[in-house]
């Protein structure tokens, strides 16, 4: 199904949550969802026979400076289609229901996110730090990170 | 498991394992097999395009600083000075071996083919210094001294023939009898650099604490967050 | 010992006024160190040779630095070794910790005493030869379990745990397979099952043409003597890539070394019991031994003797650098639902050979056939 | 009278496994938790490589991430870089001339060939045996040597550059290509007679750690994981890119062969199996290579117009996905590596319960993860 149709039928099925298609110079096109609805689309994304989107190839989070995102890109291997969906996260406490039930390939992509831009995901079956040490302040990848001078007297 | 399995299964077991048997006792017997080359006395030829060691032929460097914005990692140290010519005269150029990754951007980028890569690859060391190459071995404060110095003689002398010439535009003499030469005119050599580069220590880079560290009593080893800089005057193995 | 000092004594008899015993315990000490310095050279040769095959099958050169074609690479180890800061860790048993190598590495290095290396090279021809040989070498499970235990580290204990199930299981397939020698030869010692398998050329008296059932039982022997030593692919208990060294994970130094040299010690041990038991031990083919003058005939028996261990032993190299190994619970089943039955019932089958053909082998069979 | 367990009550050991630890590939670490052999839970914990790849990709250019994608996945340069130069063509929407994309299809492949050797080296290693694990770094060796020709290095290539290659291929190198692929093809073979089939070695893998195609897909597992859970899932055929459509090959699937379909043995067979067909690939692309230039016009100060793209390849580990956000300067404003080692850790957890520890060191191997490309 081309990308068109599945957005169609998306803005069919849940209308106002869904907020903006984001098609120019993006491949492959987003679909903005209001974030307390993500669960309930995803699992529709992956459920309804002709989109049976039944892998997650990636969920990366963005700081887009005024605000956060995390995109997941979504692939059917039977048929072979691909979208993307994207939510848009405010800057203070970014937080998302996680998707680890939908796709239990998420968890390890959420706790990266929730390691380098601090987004939490609600529900997450494990969300701790994964990359840094347990114990490191703040979170790289945004774009307002300062670097520390020192970890635990060591100089960074 | 009945009888017939039981001793299949045995069977199946010596046989691959004898069949694995034969294959090694193959590579053990015949000579022709060993590939080991015995490093210090044997070594192999790297193929033409081997990425060793930087070399830097500072004849033919025009000091561009392509090298310096190619490299992704900050490896590349540079200072120059405009002399008499016009040109941009070298003070150092010291490339960071222990830092550098090999990539061969800057060789790739340097527009007069300075920059290449030798085939060395042999430089175990015990002192970090040790793996800063200097390819400028003179003393950056001679140079620049005997740079200003002919820069100052050529713009007596240059004064000397306008005058002689009663030529016009006497504009910016003042600024070269000062010696660290401030380019107004047309540039030499490179094209589009000349205007960034102009205050005397001509090395517009990404690194601020290269030249303070370079001031002879050694400060304080700069933060690593801007280390790029080779290190202070006490690593330096001149 | 006591005979040798009479004979001794009796040969140059201004001994006599020596007390008896303290020629005794003088030729006791003797021995003990020929035999020690003959084991501790083959070890540390072995592990030379070791890393050559090693070498050879990968494709590589192996040692290569030390004396001609690396060949005193093992002194070099040797001395590294020895120079080594011996750690022992922090909350080690260290007592046990201590003491452990040491029961390996004589657990190993007992068993050389009843080795038959010759018609008259032998330390102590103690009728009880086979089994003091298992009985001794059982130490080894006893330090092996110490060291993994008194290291106080989680791999070391596992390592402990699998050698000893390993050892303990492999036992009884070792034991069982040996029977059959015993049985023909009517004798536990060593020199006795060795002097069974005379005659016939020198070849066709081996036990392991006597029959069918000796003929597999070497090859069980072989296989049960392989797990026994821990080498691969039943070296579960130091499993490098699993366990990182097993029990001998946090030694170092000479202790380290003793464990090393144990493992080469217990290689020669187990090839030479099955020299000694199923390959004719030292009588030379196509040559009477004990027919020679005693030096000829000791020198040439010892060369083959040792030609034959040794050839075990770098099969056993070989196989080493062939194969991949087993899992714990495989190398469990290997033994008890493979080797053991198929041990018992070779057992079996060489009984009642023996009673069938009145302990007459396949070849004297055809012998007495042609010879008619 | 008291049962075993009350008699002899027994404790559950915490075992550390890793960072160092000679078969996690590197500094995984595996927190184990066992009764005694037997696993009751093994925890994977990544990140003690992390080098804020991403990071720097925000502070560099475009150009200059090149030899950083070198670091990601240091067995499969090539194909790294390749991605990485696959991604911001997308992007900037840059034609390639024909001739750099054959020749970095037969860069990718010979690199793939070199992957999957050190995976299976690597992996009969952790088994125990030794030896193929040299044989296999010989041959590598051969590879490493016809890259050292092509672009000067062994281990971090950056050949491939942003609308093209470095350079053209040296002259011959075609040739001494076809004569490695004809001195390897009977090699694959040898493997199979020395290793792959042997007893201890089909027993140690075969029915180990099942993964049921359903599990490899929601889990996200990608190249040969999956396809060794019996999904025809290949990124060449299934999402074309590059020159792959005009090459012929077959997408190795586990077949279950000695065990369950899914299990350790059939996804290191798929990489064996793909070792040939990489072969097969090489000799086409030789056959086929056409002349002309091997770089686009790019300009020196390349600012690709504000968008948003992902692209994915497939890497010798799986796809290796770029999440790649312009805002139209001369760096990346948002560049995200999706490393398939890492997805590929998630399912450890659930599929190592109730293994014994010397499965635990098969299924790391059988994954042939690489901790650079995990912890970025």
């Amino acid at each position: 199904m081309e990308p068109k149709a599945i957005f169609d039928l998306l803005k069919s099925r849940f209308g106002g949550d869904i907020l903006e298609i984001q098609e120019e110079g993006i491949s492959p096109p987003f679909a903005v969802v209001s974030p307390e609805k993500l669960p309930e689309i995803a699992r529709f994304l992956r459920d309804e026979p002709g989109l049976s989107f039944d892998s997650l190839m990636c969920l990366s989070g963005v700081d887009y400076k005024e605000r956060f995102a995390v995109a997941y890109h979504l692939h059917s291997l039977k048929e072979t289609h691909r979208i993307g969906v994207k939510v848009y996260l405010p800057k203070e406490n970014p937080s998302v229901q996680s998707v680890d039930a939908v796709w239990p390939a998420a968890n390890f992509m959420e706790r990266e996110t929730y390691d380098l831009y601090g987004i939490v995901f609600e529900g997450s079956i494990d969300l701790r730090r994964i990359l840094l040490p347990e114990d490191w302040e703040g979170h790289p990848l945004r774009k307002d990170y300062k670097y520390p001078e020192f970890y635990h007297g060591i100089k960074v | 498991m009945g009888l017939v399995a039981y001793l299949a299964d045995i069977w199946e077991a010596v046989a691959t394992t004898a069949k694995g048997m034969r294959i090694t006792a193959g590579y053990g017997i015949d000579p022709r097999e060993t590939i080991t080359q015995e490093y210090p006395e044997e070594r192999r030829e790297p193929s033409e395009r081997f990425r060793g060691f930087l070399f830097n032929d500072i004849q033919r460097c025009t000091s561009c600083t392509m090298c310096i914005r190619a490299c992704p990692i900050d490896c590349i140290t540079l200072e120059s000075i405009r002399g008499a010519d016009k040109k941009l005269k070298l003070v150092s150029y010291d490339i960071n071996i222990g830092r550098c990754m090999y990539c061969g951007l800057c060789v790739e980028v340097c527009p007069p083919k300075s920059l290449t890569h030798s085939s060395g690859y042999e430089m175990a060391s015990t002192e970090r210094g040790e793996l800063i190459l200097h390819f400028v071995h003179e003393d950056p404060e001679e140079i620049k001294a005997r740079v200003a110095k002919q820069v100052a003689e050529a713009a007596a002398k240059a004064e000397a023939e306008k005058k002689a010439a009663e030529s016009e535009k006497p504009a910016d003499e003042s600024a070269r009898a000062s010696g660290e030469a401030k380019t107004a005119g047309p540039p030499a050599g490179t094209a589009g650099e000349e205007k960034k580069e102009a205050p005397a220590p001509a090395f517009a880079a990404r690194n601020p604490g290269t030249d303070a560290e370079r001031k002879p009593p050694p400060p304080a080893p700069a933060p690593e967050g801007n280390g790029n800089a080779p290190g202070g005057e006490g690593e330096k193995t001149e | 010992m006591e005979s040798l000092a009479t004979s001794l004594v009796q040969a140059v008899p201004a001994l006599s006024a020596v007390p008896l015993w303290s020629l005794t315990l003088l030729f006791t000490v003797a021995v003990a160190a020929v035999v020690l310095t003959f084991a501790l050279t083959y070890a540390g040769l072995a592990t030379y040779v070791e890393r050559k095959v090693a070498g050879d099958i990968q494709a590589r050169i192996g040692p290569n630095r030390v004396g001609p074609v690396g060949l005193l690479q093992f002194l070099a180890d040797g001395i590294k070794l020895i120079l080594k800061e011996d750690i022992i860790p922090a909350k080690a048993d260290r007592f046990l910790f201590a003491l452990a190598p040491y029961l390996v590495f004589i657990g190993s290095f007992a068993a050389f005493v009843v080795i038959p290396f010759g018609v008259g090279l032998i330390a102590s021809d103690l009728n009880i030869g086979i089994y003091y040989v298992m009985a001794v070498t059982s130490l080894v499970v006893v330090g092996v379990l110490l060291a993994g235990w008194s290291s106080n580290n989680k791999w070391a204990l596992l390592g402990g745990m699998r050698a000893c199930a390993q050892i303990v299981s492999y036992e009884v397939p070792v034991g069982m397979a040996l029977l059959p020698a015993v049985l023909i030869a009517g004798s536990l010692s060593l020199q006795d099952i060795v002097r069974s398998q005379g005659g016939l050329l020198g070849i066709f008296g081996w036990n392991l043409f006597h029959n069918p059932f000796t003929f597999f039982s070497f090859f069980l022997y072989y296989v049960a003597a392989l797990a026994e030593t821990n080498r691969t692919p039943f070296d579960i208990p130091e499993a490098e890539s699993e366990l990182v060294a097993g029990y001998h994970v946090e030694y170092t130094g000479i202790r380290f070394a003793f464990f090393f040299l144990a493992e080469y010690g217990d290689m020669f041990v187990v090839s030479a019991l099955a020299t000694a038991c199923f390959l004719g031990g030292w009588h030379i083919p196509f040559l009477s031994a004990a027919a020679l003058s005693p030096l000829w005939g000791n020198l040439l028996s010892l060369g083959v003797f040792l030609g034959k261990t040794l050839f075990l032993v770098f099969v056993m190299m070989w196989i080493r650098w062939t194969l991949p190994r087993l899992r714990v619970d495989q190398l469990m089943r290997m033994s008890w639902k493979y080797l053991v039955p198929m041990t018992f019932f070779n057992l079996l089958g060489v009984s009642v050979w023996l009673l069938a053909f009145h302990g007459r082998g396949i070849p004297q069979l055809i012998a007495s056939m042609l010879g008619r | 009278m008291k049962s075993h367990a009350e008699a002899l009550p027994t404790q559950e050991m915490l075992i550390n496994m890793g960072p160092q630890h000679p078969s996690t590939h590197g500094v995984l670490r595996v927190i184990l938790r066992t009764d005694g052999e037997v696993v009751v839970n093994a925890r994977p914990d990544v990140g003690y490589l992390h080098r804020a790849l991403e990071k720097i990709g925000e502070r560099v250019t475009y150009a200059q991430y090149m030899p950083f994608t070198d670091r990601l996945d240091y067995l499969a340069s090539m194909n790294c870089n390749a991605a990485w130069a696959w991604t911001v063509e997308k992007l900037a929407g840059i034609e390639v001339p024909e001739r750099a994309e054959y020749i970095r299809v037969i860069v990718c492949e010979l690199n793939r060939i070199a992957s999957h050797l050190i995976a299976f080296g690597s992996f009969t290693a952790d088994m125990g045996a030794f030896t193929p694990f040299l044989y296999a770094i010989r041959e590598r060796e051969r590879i490493n040597d016809l890259f050292e020709e092509v672009c000067g290095n062994r281990l971090t290539y950056n050949y491939v550059r942003i609308g093209g290659v470095s350079a053209d291929l040296p002259e011959g190198l075609l040739d001494k290509t076809t004569e490695f692929l004809d001195y390897f093809e009977p090699k694959i073979p040898e493997y199979n007679n020395l290793i792959s089939y042997n007893k201890i070695f089909v027993h140690r893998l075969a029915n180990v750690a099942v993964i049921s195609p359903e599990e490899a897909v929601a889990y996200g597992l990608t190249g040969p994981n999956l396809r060794g859970s019996g999904v025809p899932f290949d990124l060449r055929k299934d999402e074309p890119y590059s020159v792959y459509p005009k090459l012929e090959f077959d997408v190795c699937v586990g077949t279950g062969e000695r065990g369950t379909v899914g299990d350790c043995f059939d996804r290191y067979m798929v990489r064996i199996n793909e070792m040939k067909e990489s072969v097969k690939i090489l000799r086409q692309a030789i056959a086929q290579i056409p002349d002309g230039p091997v770089q686009a016009k790019v300009p020196r100060v390349f600012k690709p117009a504000a968008g948003e793209v992902y692209f994915r390849a497939e890497n010798p580990r799986g796809e290796t996905g770029i999440y790649l956000i312009s805002d139209g300067t001369v760096n990346p404003y948002r560049l995200k590596i999706r490393a398939p080692s890492f997805v590929t850790m998630n399912i450890f957890e659930k599929i190592t319960k109730g293994l014994m520890i010397s499965d635990i060191v098969a299924v790391i191997g059988s994954f042939d993860i690489i901790l650079p490309e995990i912890d970025r």
